[in-house]
């Protein structure tokens, strides 16, 4: 059943218009927990980084496990969007969108980790390259200040990746809308009007960034996995670290993007918009990336346990037999051994099936980050100075601020803005239903002819 | 109820934030106790913030001081015009880290019969007659996390003048701020006399 | 290798020898430190988590079964290598190789990422997780030509480095050279067994010079490539002499 | 400032009252298009295809990364701090800086190229139509010669429009963003 493009239109500003209770119930219950994060943060700014659990030798624990695995989840969107644009895959028009946004609320609040973890957080500006009267510039060695400069440059793409193409929709909204509305998305659409130059411009612009942005999410993971891979620690200092990280974070970017597509499907009835063939695709890739990350981490092991240097083995034994197996062997199930089979069956791979899988996999690669940072660190070298880690409930509740952060980001979002591209679905029912003009029609014909020809 | 089932994966983050605020209302660190020094100690014996208060914090970040206000309303000017040194009251600048203040003593040699009967000198008498030093409040202080360690004999030695950094003392009274003593104002002068730029030249 | 690193940058290149026969484990260099840099202490509690902060450290390794069981000793610090994994890591340079071949911490330029802590295979740098407070009167044995630390900056092992700046301007104003012997690091300074021993390596006929050139030097995860300038005398008179 | 414009349901018929326009001798430039979706498939959607984004996105790029690699390169010959050893200047190390900056300059001057050729933000009033926003697509022009304004009504309605309008344009900053309909 093909909805007519008024259909559309309608159906998908409903989310603007009507107000349920169940929305403002949802903010504040989110919005509690996030003030609660921004408390905590309060408290550990001005009591000094001693309330979380961190301690010698761990000095990263769940904050720069977060900041990894945001920064992760971000590529969900851009990467994979920007992929299927170029790729020209019909299907991903009504997923584009969520999956951009996933990738510009997950990127804000992965990049305020490395600021949350700080000592002395109020000097975080340090970073930026600013002329002062010191004469000192930010030290272009480090790889934190690479990570400044890759996420700014990511989350400014990704933003106007994101904006673009809601212009004109918002312009949609400000014709329908009435009142403060009109005012609002009339001001939102920058007077965007729908000339064929803006179109042409637009399309082009789109393409332009696609290819951009995909270089860019790439080394933005690279250089994350950098921070771990420049130090001399046991199994951070590593080559495979670059694609690894980049593998995972596609892996839990499409696993978050499902859970988003689920959620959103039900709550704001879009079910003849993100349809199962949707998640049978997503649930493909996924799928893929399964085995990919499978693939990295049975390398990785191996070669080190070849390759038995005694400060190394220390860190492997430790999780996969030591006090860090429960979580080693949660994440291989969570990533391998439970999404494998109900993907790769194709019964299986259902709606309720990929959310599962995903659900498992994003809990998996939290667990991943976790188990790349903490082991490590508390096994480095000399077994005089091992440690252990323990987080502390100011950790924690930053750790829930941020997960109730994102949905309610995303709830406020898909409020404002019409969550799937409501122009791009009429272009591709535009192409589907084949409207063309005279000349193109016959330009077909003649094609067809030739090809016709040709073969016999 | 298409909100239903949402209500369940809410009530996960809420319960682990009203458990860290529940904590973090139950936690002895807690609290208001926190002003004053004499307080901190009681609090915590070993740990405090950094700054006494969000006011204090962010004054240091923007690095303003307190204008000092002299117990005496001391004059260089005076004191110059009338043929002094500087290194007759600032007797270690030469040989030490610090300039040196004159101790009260050392104003009495002269002031016994200098303009003994003026109003200021009477109260420096004051001072002396109580065995208590008078006292002086810092001028030129780096805020403690600068962590700089200023040495003025070798910039002495390398006939940097007094004049450079504190302005012209012939034309103050009590001595004020006449020069901002920023990391900037201190590195361009090392750059011109070719003097070490390592930061832990300065900074230990 | 080559006992000696060269930094062909600087003039000194200040170093220590440890002779690990000479240890007797007893920590008066620990003690020594912690009064010299004003290192804070940090409460039962927060050292049982593992937040005790000791720029010097003497690591006990026992070997054997009981009851014959041996206890070796190891004073380990900052090894102030000369490829230095802490230093590049550092976003504000911090943490820097100085002229004379320190690993510079310069604590108003920290903001605490913590990094270099975790970049060093050593485990010598301590941070403050809270802003350390001298109970009265202790306030009164701060050293006063050291920093004292506030929250959220790192700190480590300086080979007592305001020691090496005064006696280097002492020496300035007397218009001569630096020896040997003129600068003592409190832990050197205070080893009954006379088992530390600092100068400059750059200095051919400089003690740890000479102490470096023995048969019995090495380094502490040499094989990490850190160049560390802390030189270790291998334990031998448990082997007989023999190589161990 | 005056604009006579017709609406049409159908791409087809946009197409006819475009070509028509043309034929009594309006030039292109004087004919605006409005449209809720990029008709691409069309002559008329086609216009101003031609851009040279690509190549100014490739000069941002070109910009970005000079500026990356001099932000580096000069700023560690500077304050040179000394590294042990180690170059001053990193190179390695500052083409990660180079490269991010590159793609930065890159993906900014396509976004300012796109404000500027698309000309947005502009919220004066302009020749438009809500009823673009319900699958209409306006064909129309602007200040049209006395003479001729009956002839191009007529062009527009034989091509297929219910209604033609012509609307009265305040040129006002802020002012609503269609004219009163006459």
């Amino acid at each position: 059943m093909e909805k007519s493009p008024n259909q559309i239109t309608e159906d998908l500003l409903r989310p603007l218009s009507r107000t349920s209770t169940k929305f403002y119930v949802a903010v504040a219950l989110l919005g509690a927990v996030v003030v609660a994060a921004f408390a905590a943060f309060g408290y550990q700014a001005y009591s000094g980084i001693g309330v979380s659990g961190l301690r010698r030798p761990v000095f990263w624990g769940f904050y720069i496990t977060n900041f990894v695995f945001w920064i992760g989840i971000s590529h969900a969107g851009t990467l994979i969007s920007a992929i299927l644009r170029l790729a020209n895959a019909t299907w991903r028009r009504p997923v584009t969108r969520c999956a951009e946004v996933i990738t510009v609320f997950a990127l804000s609040i992965g990049a305020m980790f490395p600021i949350i973890h700080l000592g002395r957080p109020w000097l975080a500006f340090w970073l930026i390259p600013y002329a002062s009267e010191r004469q000192i510039w930010p030290n272009f060695r480090s790889p934190l200040v690479w990570d400044f400069f890759a996420i700014n440059t990511y989350l400014i793409g990704s933003v106007a990746f994101l904006t673009l193409p809601i212009i004109p929709d918002w312009a949609l909204v400000r014709d329908k809308a009435s009142g403060w509305r009109k005012r609002v998305y009339g001001i939102l659409s920058l007077g965007w009007r729908g000339t064929p130059k803006q179109w042409s411009r637009l399309e082009t612009a789109m393409h332009i960034m696609a290819i951009a942005i995909i270089p860019v999410a790439v080394s933005v993971h690279t250089i994350v996995s950098w921070d771990f891979a420049m130090a001399p620690v046991p199994m951070w200092h590593s080559t495979i670290f670059g694609p690894y990280f980049v593998a995972g974070a596609i892996f839990s970017g499409i696993a978050a993007l499902i859970i988003a597509m689920a959620c959103l499907r039900k709550f704001l009835h879009l079910e003849d918009y993100l349809k199962p063939v949707h998640f049978d695709n997503l649930g493909k890739l996924l799928l893929m990336m399964s085995l990919l990350w499978f693939y990295f981490v049975f390398a990785e092991r191996l070669t080190v346990w070849y390759g038995n240097d005694p400060s190394e083995m220390a860190v492997f034994w430790t999780t996969q037999q030591g006090a860090y197996a429960p979580l080693f062997w949660t994440m291989v199930f969570c990533n391998f051994l439970l999404p494998f089979p109900i993907l790769a069956i194709k019964r299986l791979r259902t709606i309720t099936g990929t959310v599962i899988a995903s659900i498992g996999v994003v809990a998996g690669m939290w667990l991943e980050r976790f188990l790349i940072i903490v082991p490590s660190l508390s096994h480095k070298y000399m077994p005089y100075n091992w440690g252990t880690y323990r987080p502390t409930w100011v950790e924690i509740t930053i750790m829930a601020g941020t997960f109730a952060g994102m949905a309610l980001l995303y709830v406020l979002f898909s409020k404002a803005v019409p969550i799937i591209s409501i122009w791009e679905l009429k272009l591709g029912l535009q192409k589907k239903s084949g409207v063309r003009s005279q000349e193109t029609r016959e330009r077909r014909e003649l094609t067809a002819g030739l090809e016709q020809k040709l073969e016999t | 109820m298409p909100f239903s089932s949402q209500r369940k994966w809410i009530v996960a983050p809420l319960g682990v934030g009203a458990l860290g605020l529940l904590i973090y209302a139950g936690s002895p660190q807690s609290g208001a106790q926190r002003t004053g020094e004499d307080a901190r100690a009681q609090v915590s014996p070993v740990f405090t913030p950094a700054h006494r208060g969000v006011l204090d914090a962010i004054r240091d970040f923007f690095n303003r001081q307190p204008v000092p206000v002299q117990p005496i309303a001391f004059t260089h000017k005076v004191h110059l015009a009338n043929g002094m040194q500087c290194t007759d009251c600032h007797t270690t600048v030469e040989t030490g880290p610090v300039a040196g203040i004159p101790s009260v003593e050392l104003c009495m040699t002269c002031h016994q019969t200098i303009a003994a009967d003026k109003l200021e000198i009477k109260k420096i008498a004051a001072y002396q007659a109580r065995g208590e030093d008078i006292p002086w409040q810092r001028v030129y202080a780096y805020s403690p996390t600068v962590h700089v360690k200023f040495n003025h004999a070798p910039h002495i030695r390398a006939g940097v003048d007094c004049a450079h950094c504190h302005g012209n003392m012939t034309q103050q009274t009590v001595a004020v701020r006449a020069v901002d003593l920023n990391m900037g104002y201190c590195v361009s002068c090392h750059r011109q006399k070719k003097a070490s730029l390592d930061c832990i030249t300065c900074h230990f | 290798m080559d006992p000696k690193i060269q930094n062909p940058k600087s003039k000194m290149q200040w170093a220590m020898v440890v002779d690990l026969d000479r240890c007797t484990g007893c920590e008066a260099c620990v003690v020594a430190c912690h009064a010299e840099n004003n290192i804070p202490t940090v409460g039962e509690e927060q050292a049982t988590i593992g937040r005790a902060m000791h720029w010097m450290r003497v690591e006990r390794y026992y070997e054997g079964e009981f009851p014959d069981v041996r206890v070796k000793f190891q004073p380990v610090f900052c090894q102030q290598c000369d490829a230095a994994p802490c230093e590049p890591v550092c976003p504000t340079y911090a943490s820097y190789h100085t002229t004379e071949g320190l690993n510079g911490q310069v604590y108003n330029r920290c903001i605490g990422t913590r990094y270099c802590a975790n970049a060093c295979p050593y485990n010598v740098r301590f941070f403050n997780f809270y802003n350390p407070v001298w109970e009265k009167p202790l306030h009164l044995q701060l050293n006063p030509d050291v920093s004292v630390r506030e929250v959220g900056v790192m700190e480590k092992c300086t080979f007592c480095v305001q020691r090496i700046k005064a006696a280097e301007i002492a020496a300035k104003a007397e218009k001569r050279e630096l020896k040997d012997g003129d600068v003592q690091p409190a832990c050197a300074q205070s080893c009954p067994p006379k088992a530390l021993v600092f100068g400059d390596l750059n200095d051919p006929k400089s003690e740890v010079s000479r102490l470096a050139g023995s048969n019995r030097a090495t380094r502490l995860l040499e094989e990490l490539g850190t160049k560390p300038s802390v030189i270790y005398l291998r334990r031998e008179s448990w082997n007989d002499g023999k190589e161990s | 400032m005056k604009a006579v414009y017709g609406l049409y349901s159908d791409p087809e018929r946009a197409q006819r009252a475009a070509d028509s326009l043309r034929a009594a001798g309006i030039p292109d430039r004087d004919i605006t298009v409005i449209s809720g979706e990029p008709l691409e498939e069309f002559e008329f959607g086609r216009r101003d295809h031609r851009t040279p984004m690509p190549w100014l996105a490739a000069l941002g790029g070109v910009l970005g990364g000079g500026s990356g690699y001099l932000l580096s390169s000069l700023t560690q010959r500077a304050y040179p701090i000394p590294t042990g050893g180690m170059p001053i200047v990193a190179q390695w190390t500052n083409g990660i800086v180079t490269y991010e900056l590159t793609m930065l300059g890159a993906i900014l001057m396509t976004l300012v190229t796109l404000l500027i050729t698309a000309g947005i933000p502009d919220w004066r009033a302009q020749l438009y139509d809500p009823a673009v926003s319900d699958g209409y697509i306006l064909i129309g022009v602007i200040n049209p010669p006395d003479d001729s304004r009956i002839e191009i009504e007529r062009r527009l309605r034989e091509s297929g429009t219910a209604a033609v309008k012509e609307v009265v344009l305040r040129r006002r900053f802020g002012s609503k963003l269609q004219g009163a309909t006459g």
